[in-house]
């Protein structure tokens, strides 16, 4: 007997630590009810980010929510934050047991 | 002979350079700044107990027209000159406009050891000096007015890390007193000149990681990197004349007009004017300014304040 | 020719960093043979967890299990802590190319 | 005058409360911790060396019993006059019963700095009372025998960081004796009270944090946040004259007893009793009764023993 | 209407924090072209890591690009890395918005 | 009386094996590290500046020499008697060839406190001595030319963290001399004791994680960390006798020869020699001989040097 899950997706953005608050601002008002942030480094287009600094650390924000508000969600993102920032951002398939959560 | 906190940088510079293993905690380096500005607000305020504030309006006026005046200056150079985007002038002259505490950290130990007096307001000048270029700077990207999020950003200068803590700082201690700081002064005073050689240290790695970006444009940054602070501890120095600043207050105006910004100015541009590039104004201001100030801006403007006052030791 | 792979299952559990040592031994107890724990911070039903302190703190615990092992746990997990903890949990399918050691 | 680590405190609660960005690295905030039990742990066992050892064991006894009580008495407090659950009731007494080495350290700053002396054994009182108001609020929370992993518990309380570097300090500085402790004197006795206003800041930041929940509850959590420490006090003055302590020592113990701890008992609750709400404990703790305490209870404290002892300077 | 995205895989190392430099190189040298990393801790086979010294941090290594990039990237891993190091690797599905970027 | 960073050891290793909960940050311990290789760098190059350079280079050629022997006889014992494979002995040899900075530091701090004065080069020999042990050791486990990137390597070694900050602290205090250095005295020598007391608590605490791996292997793990450390100290006295050092230089130098890395050398093998396994050197270099060599090794080692000089004190 198999356990009864539903499927959300799991948003992941990757970018400036100097935009956390931003962000976050930003996913209060989009209508996210709840997020997760860890503290990251790495390298991409716009070169190695080591987090020897603040100016130069990475965070890494997940987000768990229903398909659509995720993908408005990346849409805002993108329209907003892509052109001028250190930014990557995928979505993934997750499977959760609290539905009315998410 | 060159400071020790100095022989600290240049250090750690070659050793980034030589590409060393060598790394600070992240936190170390983000103790060590809280510490320092602490230490530089602790001590004003303490000087600011004793001292008349009758005077410092008006000097506060003074010293931000000197800091607006500079990011204009330093924009009109950057674009008419260097050629930089709208963007980019903006924001790297925003940076020049402002402050860079480390370097007025340095300044202040180079006096300290050197005995010479300073008045104890220059560490609000400092705390000041910080902010009028932001907005400065946000202007002249974008216009007045065109969706910037002012109240967003009011707050982001009052009420940044490095203005909290200065003025934080100033107030405890004016309200102590040196009395008052008495039980403290073995953490914040005795161990200020260690904390800047350790965080020195952690500046010339991060200052030899902009060795690329200078490489690739070269001279054009190195030109301004160089002129600009000159040019501006000149006009610091003409403004610390009108307010009939001591030797040690000249020197310290003359170096906080040439020091650049390189902490609260990127993260607000950054945010402000994001198509600005970051790599492009750190590198004039990390990669050859910085430097330069620390290891010989210093004491030429104080040589040049001895000159101007007349006094040539 | 493509990378011959397994699936297994990645149970992701976000929750409060005073439950890693009692989540760990729960691990331990349910015959999980390892995991991986990072620092994270994070919003939710249970309000900001800024991890300015201790008690504010979050973990981001994974682990990649067989799916019968990665559903028991997760059923342990909310039987157990859902209702008093600031706790996320999540399932997702990854690919393994080592199947005996998950 | 206000003391000067006092100060550091208010300026990191205006500053929490204005929204500023300041933030403390949790690396330096954890490692000034581990300094402050040590700190004191060495002091304390560095008295000890020279003290009478022989009526210690009878007094821990007594505080034992002191920490005991005021849980009870907390708890019959919060559930017939506050009305909190039994869960809730019982997790906040175990935190009102239990002790706070902050508060702590800001009341041995506080004689320090007017010279009072107190007895060495003061620091063994923090390591034992921190432990029994856990074991009684789990048994209020649950009653005997149901479920709890008493060894686990044990463990946490006995090993816990607190316990542990408090009385590893004692031990080693009881060990040492004040000759053996000199060559780190100058880290572990001279920064002290640099560290704890360092310490202070960022407690006023945490404090700034629980402004939410006070706003949201109210007057009943800011009444019982002020009465269950005088109180407290007053039960704890009791006991040390009981005790026949100097005026320090009952300034101290009246301290303790007032004082509510925001980190050992939490981590135990949450694990024990995870239906109380930790938000709401230390809304009290921390919203109210630690800052009062640092502010005017110590004070008062100590003028209470003034009295009681026919002392009034 | 939903937002047009693009399938890649994300591969995730999770090793031992003394690799970083080395497996940072391999990955340049294998055409990677951005990564992320952060820092964790864990148990495996290898027993418990803490990070309570650098000797036993654990880090973690994700990886966005194209399947056969992501495929060939774990196998040169497998052969190099597996039998001597603690080591965990999988594979997962994502979608992005700007392919040209992985 | 045993030293008190000693004792801070100790604490460490009993609460670890007590399974306390006590925990120090890993960027404070990292900070420890940072500042301990760089006061013992800057005091080795503040001696430098007033010594005659001359007989240097010959004594570094020796102690090159000396840790090459030692990792050599270290192999031929691991491999013939301890019965290990070809890597693993290779690898923890390569450990007993190099040097502990921490041992390195206890020793230090053990003359400094009972004022026996030691030639200021001893801190070139420790940065010396970390390295040729690495090399001969991947010899050793590969033979010479296979796969090794010997130019990856040799980065590592000479700029490795330990090294750099060994090497520029002592350019700097070399440069600067005792004057130069005044200002930052309180920071890094007047604190010496206290973060080296800091730093052995923790290496207390990882010291006590070995004991599980201990248990397993016990009596041969315990006989050749035992040993080894004899043995190559009597080598180190030989050395220093023949190049003539004081009594303090001659126990500093058997200590050195005594220790075994624990830092560098590791991380090191890790990568060149990935199928040795790191948790068996370490359990014998922290399981037995850095705590050996703390406790008991020291004093021995300076009354050997006092035997062998014909000075029994
Ligand atoms: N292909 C990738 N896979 C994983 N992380 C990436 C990738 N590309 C970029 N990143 C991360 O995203 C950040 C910003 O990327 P970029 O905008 O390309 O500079 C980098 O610093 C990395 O941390
Ligand atoms: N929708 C979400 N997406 C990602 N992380 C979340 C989400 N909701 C909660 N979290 C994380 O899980 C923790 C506990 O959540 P909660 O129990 O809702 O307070 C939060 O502090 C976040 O770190
Ligand atoms: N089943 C697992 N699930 C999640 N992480 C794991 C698992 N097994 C191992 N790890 C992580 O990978 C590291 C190395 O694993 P190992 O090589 O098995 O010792 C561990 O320290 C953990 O951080
Ligand atoms: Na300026
Ligand atoms: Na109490
Ligand atoms: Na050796």
């Amino acid at each position: 007997m198999s356990l009864s899950t539903e499927k959300r997706t799991l948003l992941c953005v990757i970018t400036e630590a100097v935009l956390e608050q931003t962000l976050l601002r930003d996913l209060d008002r989009l209508g996210v009810r709840g997020y997760t942030v860890s503290d990251a480094r790495g390298r991409g287009s716009r070169g190695i980010r080591d987090a020897a600094w603040d100016e130069a650390a990475n965070i890494r924000i997940e987000v768990i929510c229903a398909r659509a508000l995720a993908e408005s969600t990346l849409e805002h993102i993108q329209a907003r934050y892509y052109a001028n920032y250190a930014m990557v951002a995928f979505l993934q398939e997750v499977e959760i047991i609290r539905p009315q959560k998410f | 002979m060159i400071d020790i906190v100095v022989l600290f940088f240049l250090f750690g510079l070659v050793a980034g350079l030589a590409r060393s293993e060598l790394k600070l905690p992240a936190a170390l380096y983000d103790s060590l700044s809280v510490f320092l500005l602490l230490a530089i607000g602790l001590k004003g305020g303490q000087g600011l107990a004793t001292a008349e504030l009758g005077p410092l309006l008006p000097q506060l006026g003074a010293v931000i027209l000197l800091g607006i005046l500079q990011t204009l200056i330093a924009f009109g150079l950057l674009r008419s000159i260097v050629k930089l985007g709208r963007a980019d002038a903006a924001s790297t002259a925003a940076h020049y406009g402002s402050v860079s505490v480390a370097t007025f950290a340095v300044g202040v130990n180079w006096l300290m050891t050197r005995s010479i007096e300073f008045e104890p307001q220059m560490a609000i000048f400092l705390a000041v000096m910080e902010i009028p270029a932001i907005m400065v700077g946000i202007v002249l990207a974008r216009g007045i007015g065109r969706d910037t999020d002012w109240g967003l950003l009011a707050h982001e200068a009052f009420l940044g890390k490095g203005v909290t803590l200065l003025l934080g700082g100033m107030i405890i201690g004016w309200i102590a007193g040196p009395e008052g700081l008495a039980p403290i002064k073995g953490l914040f005073f005795d161990l200020f000149k260690g904390a800047l050689a350790l965080f020195l240290l952690e500046m010339g790695l991060i200052v030899s990681h902009q060795a690329g970006e200078l490489r690739k444009r070269g001279f054009v940054i190195i030109a301004f990197g160089l002129l600009m602070p000159l040019l501006s501890a000149l006009l610091g120095l003409a403004c610390g004349l009108a307010l009939d600043l001591s030797i040690g207050g000249l020197t310290l105006l003359a170096t906080l007009a040439a020091s650049a910004s390189y902490i609260a100015v990127p993260a607000a541009m950054r945010l402000a004017v994001p198509e600005a590039n970051p790599a492009l104004s750190l590198s004039f201001v990390l990669g050859v300014t910085f430097p330069f100030n620390i290891l010989a801006g210093i004491p030429f403007y104080h040589w040049l304040a001895l000159q101007l006052t007349g006094n040539p030791s």
